[in-house]
């Protein structure tokens, strides 16, 4: 059975701004997959992106700017029972949280992490993000941005992310099923939705990635990287949506950790008995045995 | 006989020193004697100058060192030049008389201030500048022997009987310290084995090649010297013991206290810390995670302090600052977690691998905006096992960061010590949610109910927030949780024991006051034993909260207060002066990183008690 | 006739409140009166309620605000509902007639806690609820008249007259406002027409428009209230003034200054300043970059330093805590650089756009080790432009980083100033080098000579360095360069006169002290103007190096002393208590982030000076 | 005439180390380029290989870990007519300072990176860095790595750094024309040093990256990303070395600034006279004077 998963708090996104869009496609993907509320963990950056976990009722983290990934990865090491999902914006993510984007990737670690790709700065008002191209000047620059653009599901593939791919916050069924791919893949997947920010980006509008989207049909995505990359091109006018690129054979985080954790992970082993330590004196004795001197007198 | 023996042992970085230390303290240890061992080297992988200073005793745990040795024992003759003023009269100077006609000149990786202070100093005792004349004028001024042993000749017996290159056998040289200590002090040949066997574990033929080469060389200096250190065997009054250094101890504590979840980034003086915790991860599975920076370690040790799981992630100064972001967001969502925070020389990189207590006031105030935060500081091995079970038995029951406060010294410091005592120990996990309709996770105060994230659906927010942890501007709501946060730190002072915050050591009723903290308690205590004057050492715990009452009444009661610190302004003073408005007129401070000698801190306590001097900064120490 | 009112303009954030205060600042300003506007707002884009909380004064430049009001203007019906207690007997709310009878349950942005109160508040006043209600029960119980305008057929009016939609059209609420403000206040039709004009340069038709509905507004209200609050025209003294929030002075002051290099990334309320300078670089050139987080922000603008570059990067809390690292770099390495810091509410991410003055600790203290630093403070717009130009000469003249406070009330703070004496400025560069052989960076000290990288070859280090700024661990170089480098301070501490760093408001040999810094600075003038007791108040500007002595001296001829500071704790007196040992034993503080107003800090005063209580905590704005 | 690049200072690493190759090709590069020390600045994070600095008769700012390139950044923006390069480790770049390493070639500013590459953390005494691969065991650790490694060259291209070449620290001629090659292209260049490190990493030992190396012949770097992406394929067990990819077509960060910037740059331009402000009464009031009032009374 479905269940509803918003909240009673007020959603201070714009009227028209693309979030609504992704929030809704959320709420649909989780009640498809029957997502256990106390399960699920939204984890986000700061931003208007970072808002979300308020308005969607599994528990939420709202970290600070550019550190929702290696928060969400402590939850997800510590309790691997857990759903985790990242939101964060284009700045959170490949700006100030650069280092840790291209770090998860390194560890495959079982996280779905999608990113708001408006190509500003919206709650600080509009500065150019660092999906914003080069010599583009949206509503609130001065002039012209000098630096170039990233390209996220690129530098998401050199990062080792498993699973990639990309839809558009305005078309939901897309977006909808984008995020239940993400998380249903077991290992570290990237999810890059093209959102309008209808207040300060107005080049980059509903429009704008309505004529340029294609999505990619009858495309198989695990494939060569090699292939996969040069799919991307970003020659072309064309931005393609779609499950673009998995891999199933890395293993994830927790296959690489010993049999004991994947048995009981940290969150789940008890620690004490009676308020005394289970690590008790006879066995610190035989765990640090090569400290244990005993003195011939 | 003796009952204690200061050495020091020197030799480039890498050349074999740590398992010159390793194998003579785990000798000494199961010989039943007591040791404390300081490491100090620099910031460099090969080549530069290292070296152990080391007091045993048949009598006691050694708690402090002196800046004069008996036993000065050379791998290079850079360790001559750095350490031969040390030497006490009628001490002993174990050397390789190969390099008798070495001049500083020859030794590139002495650096160029030290160099010149030996000139100078070569021209004021009128010595030549070889490493024979200066075992000659250490021999006709201060009757101290010298152990001529030809590392180059010793080697080459080895490398014959069993067939190595001449660069295998180099790596040998260890083993002639060893022996050399050995048969100067008499050391049972079965507990240097015992040193042996445990260091080569798994590779016999090396342990049988050092045992050759230690017997050889013991004999050679037993033959030529006598045993004239032999120390009386009167021995330690327990059966077990412990051979720690300060990063295993922490990490034993911690993984007594339950931890489930460590991250760290790789910085000198905490990494051992957390490498010691992964290799001996096993049953209790810790998850040990290396992570890309200070940044990640501390925000995915929340993310899995959330979980329910006790997660810590140790740092020193560097790392600390980069941390303090997410320490507020702790701080703001009541997290229990703890950073293991062990000080090195700053400002910056400063002196990365040597100690300091300069780091005080960056715990205590670092992080814009005010949440509650709980300081712990450890004085020394015992303190900082129980100080690692305590931080998160306090992070859980005030649902709010602990910061403990470690540093070089005792990172590196290597002493025997009694078994912690575990049956004592509890396990605190504080107010739990026990079920229930409509979870919020801030809900009362000033301590919440708290359920894990996987228990029951909850919302944190770095944003000032609703008891539900949704953000919320409104004034009320904002005064309201502010105060309920702060508050929790006003019911710790209440809780928390002002007699574990501040320890009070030496004569009932004493005129004057040493003030300290942190691995100063040691030296402090054995310094005011050596005074005249009555004078006692208050040794302060818990920074936070501040154990206001107890301290004051020691304070004032004084009449002169000293502090003592590693530091460039007693930083104890300004904490002290910010919490209770006293201002302590004296200090006795350190800077150099070098640890604080006894006998040292003896002569500058006796001049700022006497009133010659306010402020007295300590520099022995090569 | 009046000399001084008081209005609060309110909507939700993006609905055009921004253009009202815009063309009615400068309206007044040009028409001679001296404005003050407060600009409170959610962190949120669009729909959370903002507001404008302003004094306009005919006698004199207004220094604080007032919690009660002339005028309450309402864009919507939230804004009645938030602010209708505010509205003194006689005063006047211009309101939006269509809304009167919406309840508080259909404005979805209320937030709950103000929405339980309101409820409470209802049911206490008797009042109904809707928004009718509450403007019968004020014309009844405080005289206060209503203004009512339908807005929907004004503006239908002006779609009709202009052939536009109806959603453009909804556009021109602002000037509904400002028509009825300055019918109310019968303000000169051309002072509203520049402001218009300057507003909407360039698009004349828009300009036309709004003019076309400022004038129907405004003769309708004038026909129904008359200009009940015209003010007397007696005008400031000055033939130019500049209108200016603490973003933009602070950026001109710098500008002034010589900078030449800005960093920055983006927070609220430090991004305008860097947003100002870009914007106005011209013909001086500043390169502002944005850099990709604070880390580098800081770190880049500290490169930029090395070659001679006046460089500074701006940002608050969160950014700051991430620059501390940066910063002890900086320190040791005696780079002249600023970091201009706006406060904002915190812990974390905490109260984002809301004001505080509680980082003051931090901008001391964070960063592990010690070095020296230079930390300002601005209380107003003048303070800010001095200060931002001194920070560089301080910053170059004792080679060390420079934080210079500011706040979010400042930062937002529109004000009419007489324009800055540019001509009293002097540039100070400090010591540089002259040429010649074998330049060493760290020669002499404490201050030593000056190149900038691309003169001389030259080293910097983070690690304790040679007076060449090479890598040195040898303990008596330690000793050298760290007392070099702390001696700075000592010198600033000498040099700096302590009457420019604390200065004292108020009666000669006051009986009663107020202590404050930062953005308290106008509303404690005002306040002790307004005690009967004899109070001064004692303004800090410099906290490192401190004015020790100055500050003592006052301290202890008051009777009593109170500390008035935006923060939870008053740190000023931690720093007191630190710094002197002095403990001040009153204080009054706010937290809520909303400003201190003059009659609530007046109040307060008269508890704690009578003894009642000593410590109050401030509430007032929503 | 050839000048003599080398200090005073006693040089820090263990004999053997690919560091002194590293620092010998640099030098031999200076020589050639002639490049004069004070307009010559090397600029090094935190690690065995920042040390550097100390060791060449060039300015040298040693700075913090993970930090090399935004404190070049800002040396560089602030005085463009410096030649600025950065020798930072592989933990350095491409772990805590990844972000940054992403964002320099957002901006193609002209500075050259030469990474350390020895795939361990030599200062802290010989974890794993970003560049080890996942499984692999050197000396001092205690398991085997269990995160993937990243590739440096791949990661570098998605950034937008315009030119791009690896070399191998026991290969002076090599790598000194690698340097040359790096430090006279106008953009942002990224030099790959395959740097032995014979304390800890026993398995990339000069050995095994002589047996792997294949220096590219024939190839011209002025290609397609994707081209240069698909010849670095690594699944090979080659090692390409050599000049990969140039790209002259991309404006560089200078050469997006104004005018008025190329003129006079921040550190060139005079900011008193007689010790009064440049921007006096009457400039400061024509600037801003948007924000003078000038009431009618
Ligand atoms: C350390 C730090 N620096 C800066 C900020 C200010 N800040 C808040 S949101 C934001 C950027 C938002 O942009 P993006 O991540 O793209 O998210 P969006 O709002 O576009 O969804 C910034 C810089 C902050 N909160 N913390
Ligand atoms: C903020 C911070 N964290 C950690 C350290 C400790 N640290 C010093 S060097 C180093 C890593 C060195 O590895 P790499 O960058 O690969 O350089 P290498 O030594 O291998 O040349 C680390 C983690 C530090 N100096 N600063
Ligand atoms: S500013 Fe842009 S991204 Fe933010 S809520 Fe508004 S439309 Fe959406
Ligand atoms: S540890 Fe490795 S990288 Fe560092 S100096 Fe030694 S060999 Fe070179
Ligand atoms: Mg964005
Ligand atoms: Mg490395």
């Amino acid at each position: 059975m479905a269940r509803e998963y918003g909240t009673e708090n007020w959603i201070e996104w714009c009227p028209g701004c693309g979030n609504f869009g992704i929030v809704s496609s959320l709420y649909r993907a989780f009640s498809e997959l029957e997502m256990e509320p106390e399960k699920t963990v939204l984890v986000s950056g700061i931003g208007c992106s970072g808002k979300m976990p308020h308005y969607v009722d599994v528990s939420g983290v709202h970290t600070l700017h550019g550190r929702a990934i290696p928060f969400a990865s402590g939850v997800k090491m510590a309790n691997p029972d857990l759903d985790v999902i990242v939101n964060g914006g284009d700045g959170d993510l490949l700006g100030i949280g650069a280092g840790h984007f291209v770090a998860l990737g390194r560890r495959n670690l079982d996280v779905l992490v999608m990113m708001h790709d408006n190509r500003v700065y919206g709650l600080t008002k509009g500065q150019a993000s660092p999906t914003l191209p080069r010599e583009t000047q949206t509503k609130a620059l001065d002039s012209p941005n000098i630096q170039d653009a990233l390209e996220p599901l690129p530098l998401a593939l050199i990062s080792g992310y498993t699973h990639l791919s990309r839809s558009f916050a305005m078309d939901s069924d897309h977006l909808k099923e984008m995020i239940k791919k993400g998380i249903e893949h077991d290992g570290a997947a990237f999810l890059d939705v093209l959102q309008p920010c209808v207040t300060y980006n107005d080049i980059h509008t509903s429009e704008y990635f309505k004529e340029r989207i294609e999505k990619l049909n009858d495309w198989d995505p695990e494939k060569d990287k090699n292939e996969v990359y040069e799919k991307l091109d970003r020659e072309t006018d064309k931005i393609l949506t779609g499950e673009i690129y998995k891999d199933t054979d890395k293993p994830s985080f927790s296959e690489r950790l010993s049999e004991g954790y994947k048995e009981k992970s940290p969150s789940q082993r008890p620690i004490e008995e009676d308020g005394a330590p289970i690590l008790d004196k006879e066995k610190f004795v035989s765990k640090f045995e090569e400290f244990v001197v005993e003195p011939e007198l | 006989m003796n009952d204690e023996i200061d050495m020091i042992l020197g030799g480039a970085q890498g050349a074999g020193l740590e398992t010159t230390v390793q194998i003579l303290s785990s000798a000494f240890a199961s010989s039943g004697l007591g040791i404390l061992a300081d490491r100090e080297y620099y910031s460099n992988i090969k080549g530069r100058h290292s070296y152990v200073h080391a007091k045993v005793s048949s009598t006691e745990i050694p708690r402090s060192l002196e800046s004069s040795i008996d036993i000065l024992g050379c791998m290079d003759a850079e360790t001559v030049f750095t350490h031969f003023e040390d030497v006490r009269e009628e001490g002993y100077i174990i050397y390789d008389s190969s390099v008798d006609d070495k001049t500083q000149d020859e030794i590139k990786s002495l650096e160029d201030p030290l160099r010149e202070r030996l000139e100078d100093r070569f021209d004021e005792l009128g010595v030549e500048g070889t490493v024979s004349s200066i075992l000659d004028h250490l021999e006709e001024e201060k009757d101290v022997e010298a152990v001529e042993l030809d590392f180059p000749s010793i080697l080459k017996e080895l490398q014959e009987k069993y067939e190595m290159s001449s660069s295998q056998a180099s790596r040998y040289v260890s083993s002639i310290l060893i022996g050399a200590v050995s048969g100067l002090m008499d050391l049972e040949k079965n507990s240097i084995e015992k040193g042996i066997e445990k260091k080569f574990e798994g590779k016999e033929k090396i342990a049988e090649q050092n045992m050759f080469l230690v017997g050889d060389v013991t004999d050679m200096v037993k033959e030529e010297h006598g045993s004239p250190l032999k120390m009386e065997k009167l021995g330690l009054d327990e059966d077990q013991l412990l051979m720690v250094n300060g990063n295993e101890i922490t990490g034993m504590g911690k993984m007594t206290a339950g931890l489930g979840f460590q991250s760290y980034y790789p910085i000198t003086p905490a990494a051992d810390e957390s490498l010691f915790i992964e290799k001996h991860a096993g049953e209790e599975n810790v998850l040990v995670v290396q992570t890309e920076d200070e940044l990640a370690a501390v925000t995915s040790c929340i993310g899995a302090a959330l979980t329910g799981t006790r997660s810590a992630t140790a740092t020193s100064g560097p790392g600390f600052d980069l941390m303090t972001e997410g320490l507020g967001w702790a701080g703001i969502n009541e997290v229990p977690m703890v950073i293991t925070y062990y000080q090195r020389g700053g400002p910056s990189t400063g002196l990365p691998t040597r100690g300091s207590q300069d780091d005080l006031m960056t715990a205590l105030q670092s992080s814009h905006g005010s949440s509650p935060r709980i300081v712990l500081a450890s004085g020394d091995h015992h303190e900082a096992f129980r100080d690692a079970v305590k931080a998160f038995n306090l992070a859980e029951k005030y649902q709010t960061p602990v910061i403990h406060l470690l540093d070089k010294f005792l990172a590196n410091m290597v002493r025997t010590v009694p078994l912690p005592e575990i049956e004592s120990l509890t396990i605190e996990r504080g107010e739990l949610w026990e079920g229930g309709e409509d979870y919020r996770r801030f809900e009362d105060g000033p301590i919440s109910e708290r359920a894990f994230l996987g228990e029951e659906v909850m919302w944190y927010t770095g944003s000032e927030h609703t008891e539900s942890g949704n953000v919320i501007e409104d004034p009320e709501k904002r005064l309201k949780m502010k105060e309920k946060r702060m508050n929790k730190l006003d019911l710790a002072d209440k809780e928390m024991d002002e007699d574990e915050r501040a320890i009070y050591f030496g004569p009932e009723d004493p005129e004057h006051l040493l003030l300290g903290w942190g691995s100063v308690k040691e030296v402090a205590i054995d310094s005011i034993e050596s005074l005249e004057e009555k004078i006692g050492y208050l040794h302060l715990r818990t920074f936070s909260p501040f154990p206001e009452e107890k301290v004051l009444s020691y304070l004032k009661k004084a009449d002169k207060v000293v502090a003592v610190e590693h530091s460039y302004s007693a930083r104890v003073s300004e904490v002290v002066s910010l919490k209770t408005g006293f201002e302590i007129e004296n200090e006795v401070v350190k800077y150099t990183g070098r640890p604080i000698y006894r006998d040292e801190l003896v002569r500058s306590m006796k001049d700022v008690l006497s009133g010659r001097v306010s402020r007295e900064v300590l520099k022995h120490g090569p």
